[in-house]
């Protein structure tokens, strides 16, 4: 209902946008100089997740879309990489990202061509269980998957061996490898931030309010649901590829539904209804859950209390809160 | 053809075990409108507390009957039943205004939750009560050695599936049941207390999961996971018959056991898959189930 | 026996009900008449616990039954038949008739006035046309014949007060004479009836005093004569 | 040439015919009123003509083509818009969106994913004229879900008007509204119904309107037609007063 207020919002929202993100992509670009590299390795993660989050909460956040399968696309980017390191053995890290790219689009298209024809709890049902087979051939496999010892993935060369880090060990590989990263959180950013702003993603949020009138304006509704299913999908991809060379190994664990659970829950930490939430909730995330995995091992208890605390308290997450507070603090003038 | 007997009576096994799942899983969709994804884990919750329980009785000394092991099995479904009677009235109740990804999230909090405690309380080692298997006797069916405690699992289940439509369909409550699922406004303004009928109708459905646990534990041990799996299941069981329908629920069950049964016979390695995709069929081809209305 | 005053009433963010004050006496049968919209049923749902009330009191036999739970207030002897009669179609007439008898079963034996006695012929004395549909669905009645179980369901409560939204409406002319006769013949049993309905004729018809409506606001308040003879009422119930 | 007509139209919900056996027709560039009391079948005919339920028997033509078994989104197409008895918006969006996303939809622009919604300068000036005819221009950058009552009246019409349709059915637009904005739709809509543009079937309770606007009422009663005639015809109808307004009204 917070939402339902109807303050007005500022006329362009392409400044308020560079406002914000120069900054803080100033502050990201500059973390690696003063911070040690477990930090900056800690915020990698934190950025990868975040790109993961920004593709599942067009489902959830623009689309009114639960998915419990997430897992699928970040495990198949992550997987790809790992065959193509193994059985192709190629080493570089633009490689990896295209056919990682590729083959999330080919899984995101065909299990979206399956899910978008439901929607609500058979939609989320169908994501869970279709993230499930990937899981269970994933273990099965073993002989091409390395079942649950799952595979190793060596350092890749990046920009075609243009950055070199070899002899500055892993400090150094997580500098460069971290910057690499931050350009294509940025892209992964705008290129979000333009499709939720587009026709197409107003559209979206049209369908997500109210399906039956949309379907009145002669929008496609399923066609819109299965793209957007796509787009999700091949962002999560991108994230599972990211994943990989900075985790040096995968296992069916990233395929397996606690992992889409962390998905929801980073997003819904940071806020669903805002477009940056789930790049703040993907950080505090990252830094919440290592800090507490290494003071409890039962995480997952921790990860559900707080989710429903969430849920019950907080539903519009972080970003939800703080805009929130920032509106009683400093009431927006009507313009 | 002895063979075939034999998986015949595997596939009825797993149906029962799978009808009281989806069934409770049903029902509660049916009365609530709300698909509980913690109820898998309720499930592996009623297996964890009967495998327990028999653990202890035997540990306790005293020869152990089978009969008496037998009375432990309600015990654990009862306990689960009452978890129930607890998170209706503090999680579920305050969100049904609310928008239903909220309580999807909430059950899913509640499934990470009850997966983690479960480990906690019992260690990632399985939990077996293979000891009422034991106590009864192993049968003969067409030449082939079969335990009878399987039997006694599908006496069970087609039990269940009679109780229940009994239930529903025959006393009172069934009917204030119904009638709250097809109009819950017009039921309270007819005296109905909602709020009560909300947490029962929980509650049974819990019970029913439970039950499952508790009768699969004597011959599959309980273990991490088996919650999804259950969930996962239940779920292609009430698609294919229809959520909401009892009569779903059977018939669903009866396909999924069947199905899977020749899948792990044909097809080992990909028998979840073969699953989901006679799911995926019926919701191309019928996308309310075979029994579903909405 | 029934008392509202100033009430205040939303569904969602819209302010349906505006200090909306009106009162029912003992074996008395009231009309609120008003358009489609008028705030009508909003009234109804506001008596019956269905919508919570902002603002206001709502008083039952000298009883505040301003927070209290639909069920309890029909348990309490408020007996409602909706617009669309809400007949739970996979149930059969009988289960319909039954469930409201149970529920209220306890609550009558308690409130002592001997009101059980004879439920059953109360029911079916206003509507012996209901008897034979007894193994019936829901589902497999006509328009008609779900408005006379819905009020036969509501006498199963053996309410001192029936809230009656929209009792005529949808019936074929020869039906709703039907109708009028079996609101007189439960007043004479000494019930209660709050009417809501659009068509002032057949309120006119039935009603001892009157209520008008418009968004949300009583506008009128007097006996059927007075109410034919004032042009602002005529107006606005025509639109 | 009748712009929209329906043959022999039949709807059964169980045993009862919500629509039984209706010819309609709707002559291009008329205000059409549709009346009749609550369940006279109207709102199930306009559903059936706009897609949203599909017909047991007979025909619906289109500008001379059978549509009867054509899917929502070729209706749309073919430039037939409705609007909902309950206001049916995009509540989270703003109401220049609401407005724009028609528009979109309309021109085959809303499956572009690479340009930004608000960039579009022909779009925008369009859907605050749309805007503007509805009196919501100052209103745009207010999320819809905010709106009064009667506000979210005028955008349901604004935003099925913005399709530039052929035929315009509006499902009671003006129930629930205040007296002013009452009339702000109805003029809004039979001004534009008089410029030419577009052709609208209003289903409406208030006789006063019917009277004022209409070029042709059409009364309707247990789901067949009661009667069709001009609104001076109709005013006078005895079978008609008797249904709508109970028999001895005076006045």
């Amino acid at each position: 209902m917070i939402a339902l207020t109807g303050t007005p919002r500022p006329a362009l929202p392409q400044l308020r946008l560079m406002g914000i993100a120069v900054p803080i992509a100033v502050l990201l670009a500059l973390v690696p100089s003063f911070a040690n590299s477990y930090q900056t390795l800690l915020l990698a993660y934190g950025l990868i997740i975040a790109i993961a989050g920004l593709g599942f909460n067009l489902l959830l956040g623009y689309t009114g879309l639960l998915s419990f399968g997430h897992s699928a696309y970040f495990g198949t980017g992550a997987y790809a990489v790992a065959f193509m390191a193994q059985d192709l053995g190629v080493r570089s890290m633009e490689a990896y990202i295209l056919c990682g790219l590729a083959l999330s689009a080919i899984v995101s298209a065909v299990f979206g061509f399956i899910c978008v024809r439901h929607t609500r709890i058979f939609f989320g049902i169908l994501t869970l269980a279709l993230s499930q087979v990937l899981w269970s051939l994933a273990l099965k496999l073993f002989w091409i998957t390395g079942g649950s010892d799952g595979l190793r993935v060596p350092r890749p060369t990046l920009l075609g061996g243009m950055l070199t880090y070899t002899g500055g060990g892993f400090p150094r590989f997580i500098s460069y490898y971290y910057y690499y990263v931050l350009v294509l959180f940025v892209v992964c950013v705008l290129v979000m931030w333009m499709i939720v702003h587009s026709p197409f993603g107003k559209a979206l949020q049209a369908i997500r309010d109210n399906e039956t009138r949309a379907a009145f304006l002669g929008l496609r509704v399923r066609r819109f649901r299965w793209v957007a299913f796509l787009i999700s999908g091949v962002y999560t991809g991108l994230a599972g590829v990211l994943w990989v060379p900075l985790n040096g190994l995968t296992t069916p664990d990233i395929l397996y539904w606690p992992f889409s659970g962390e998905i929801v829950f980073l997003t819904l930490l940071g806020g669903f209804r805002n477009f940056t939430g789930p790049i703040v909730g993907g950080i505090v995330f990252t830094f919440l859950k290592t800090y507490a995995v290494a003071t409890t091992e039962y995480w997952q208890i921790l990860l559900g209390v707080v989710l429903v605390v969430l849920v019950l308290v907080l539903p519009t997450g972080i970003v939800g809160a703080l805009a929130q507070l920032i509106g009683r603090l400093w009431p927006q003038r009507a313009d | 053809m002895e063979i075939l007997a034999i998986q015949i009576l595997n596939s009825l096994f797993y149906a029962s075990v799978l009808f009281l799942i989806a069934a409770g899983l049903s029902l509660i969709f049916g009365v609530m409108n709300i698909v509980n994804l913690a109820h898998g884990s309720l499930y592996a919750l009623g297996a964890y507390i009967t495998a327990w329980l028999i653990g202890r009785a035997i540990a306790g000394g005293s020869g152990a009957s089978a009969i008496w092991l037998f009375l432990l099995m309600p015990i654990g479904a009862l306990a689960v039943a009452l978890v129930g009677a607890v998170i209706e009235p503090t999680l579920l109740r305050p969100l049904y205004r609310r928008a239903e990804e909220y309580q999807l999230l909430v059950t899913f909090g509640l499934l990470l939750i009850l997966e983690d405690v479960m480990r906690f309380v019992w260690g990632g080692l399985p939990l077996t009560a293979d000891t009422v298997v034991d106590a009864l006797p192993i049968v003969r069916i067409l030449g082939q050695l079969y335990p009878a405690y399987n039997l006694v699992v599908i006496g069970i289940g087609g039990i269940a599936a009679l109780g229940l439509w009994a239930f529903v369909y025959r006393t009172r409550f069934g009917v204030m049941l119904r009638a709250t699922s097809q109009d819950r406004r017009m039921a309270s303004a007819l005296g109905l207390d909602v709020g009560r009928v909300y947490i029962l109708a929980f509650a049974i459905g819990c019970f029913m999961a439970g039950l499952g646990g508790a009768i699969v534990v004597p011959s599959q041990a309980a273990v991490l996971g088996m919650g999804v799996d259950a969930l996962v299941l239940a779920f292609v069981v009430v698609v294919v018959g229809g959520l909401g329908s009892l009569k779903g629920a059977l018939v669903g069950a009866l396909i999924v056991s069947f199905v899977r049964t020749a899948g792990i016979q044909f097809f080992p390695e990909v028998e979840l898959a073969v699953l989901y995709l006679i799911a995926g069929i019926v919701l191309l081809v019928r996308p309310t189930g075979l029994f579903g209305t909405a | 026996m029934l008392e509202i005053e100033d009430v205040n009433t939303f569904r969602g963010p819209a302010h349906v009900l505006n200090g909306v004050s009106l009162n029912v006496g003992a074996q008395e049968v009231v009309c609120l008449v008003g358009r489609n919209g008028a705030g009508k049923t909003t009234t109804m749902e506001s008596i019956n616990g269905l919508l919570p009330v902002r603002s206001g009191a709502i008083r039952f036999r000298g009883e505040d039954m301003t927070r209290l739970p639909a069920y309890k207030r029909a348990r309490r002897g408020i007996g409602y038949a909706p617009e669309g009669a809400s007949i739970f179609p996979d149930l059969t007439v009988s289960e319909n008739l039954m469930m409201s008898r149970w529920l209220s079963e306890k609550a009558v034996r308690a409130r002592g006035d001997g009101a059980e006695v004879n439920i059953e012929d109360r029911m079916f004395s206003v509507f012996p046309e209901v008897r034979p549909l007894l193994n019936r669905r829901g589902l497999n009645l006509s328009g008609g014949q779900k408005k006379m179980v819905a009020i036969a369901r509501a006498m199963a409560l053996s309410p001192y007060l029936l809230l009656l939204d929209e009792a005529f409406e949808g019936l074929a002319p020869a039906v709703v004479g039907r109708f009028r006769d079996a609101v007189i013949t439960i007043k004479q049993m000494g019930i209660s009836i709050l009417i809501a309905e659009s068509n002032l004729v057949n309120a006119a018809a039935v009603a001892d005093r009157l209520y008008a409506m418009d968004r949300g606001e009583i506008i009128f308040h007097g006996s059927p004569q007075d109410a034919l003879a004032n042009e602002d009422v005529m107006r606005t119930l025509r639109g | 040439m009748a712009l929209l007509q329906t043959v022999n139209l039949t709807k059964r919900f169980g045993d009862f015919r919500a629509v039984n056996s209706v010819n309609f027709t709707v002559n291009q560039g008329e205000f059409l009123s549709l009346v009749g009391s609550n369940g006279a079948g109207k709102t199930t005919l306009v559903n059936l003509i706009s897609a949203q339920l599909w017909p047991d028997t007979g025909q619906v033509l289109f500008e001379g083509r059978d549509i009867t078994q054509a899917t929502v989104f070729q209706r749309i197409r073919a430039g037939i818009a409705r609007s909902f008895q309950l206001v049916n918006l995009f509540d989270r969006l703003t109401v220049l969106d609401n407005v724009s996303l028609a528009i979109f939809s309309r021109e085959g622009k809303a499956r572009n994913l690479a340009t930004l919604a608000e960039g579009d300068r022909e779009v925008r000036t369009e859907a605050m004229d749309v805007l503007g005819l509805f009196g919501l221009d100052t209103k745009r950058r207010l999320l819809a879900g905010g709106l009064a009552q009667g506000e979210r009246k005028l955008l349901d019409v604004a935003v099925a008007y913005a399709l530039r349709p052929k035929i315009l059915f509006l499902d009671e637009p003006t129930s629930g509204v205040g007296t002013r904005d009452k009339a702000q739709i109805m003029d809004t809509i039979s001004a534009v119904v008089r410029a030419g543009t577009v052709t609208a079937v209003v289903i409406e309770h208030d006789m006063d309107i019917v009277f004022k606007y209409s070029d042709r009422i059409v009364v309707m009663h247990e789901g067949a037609f009661l009667a069709d005639g001009l609104p001076a015809e109709i005013r006078v109808n005895k079978e008609v007063a008797t249904v709508l307004l109970g028999a001895a009204v005076p006045g």
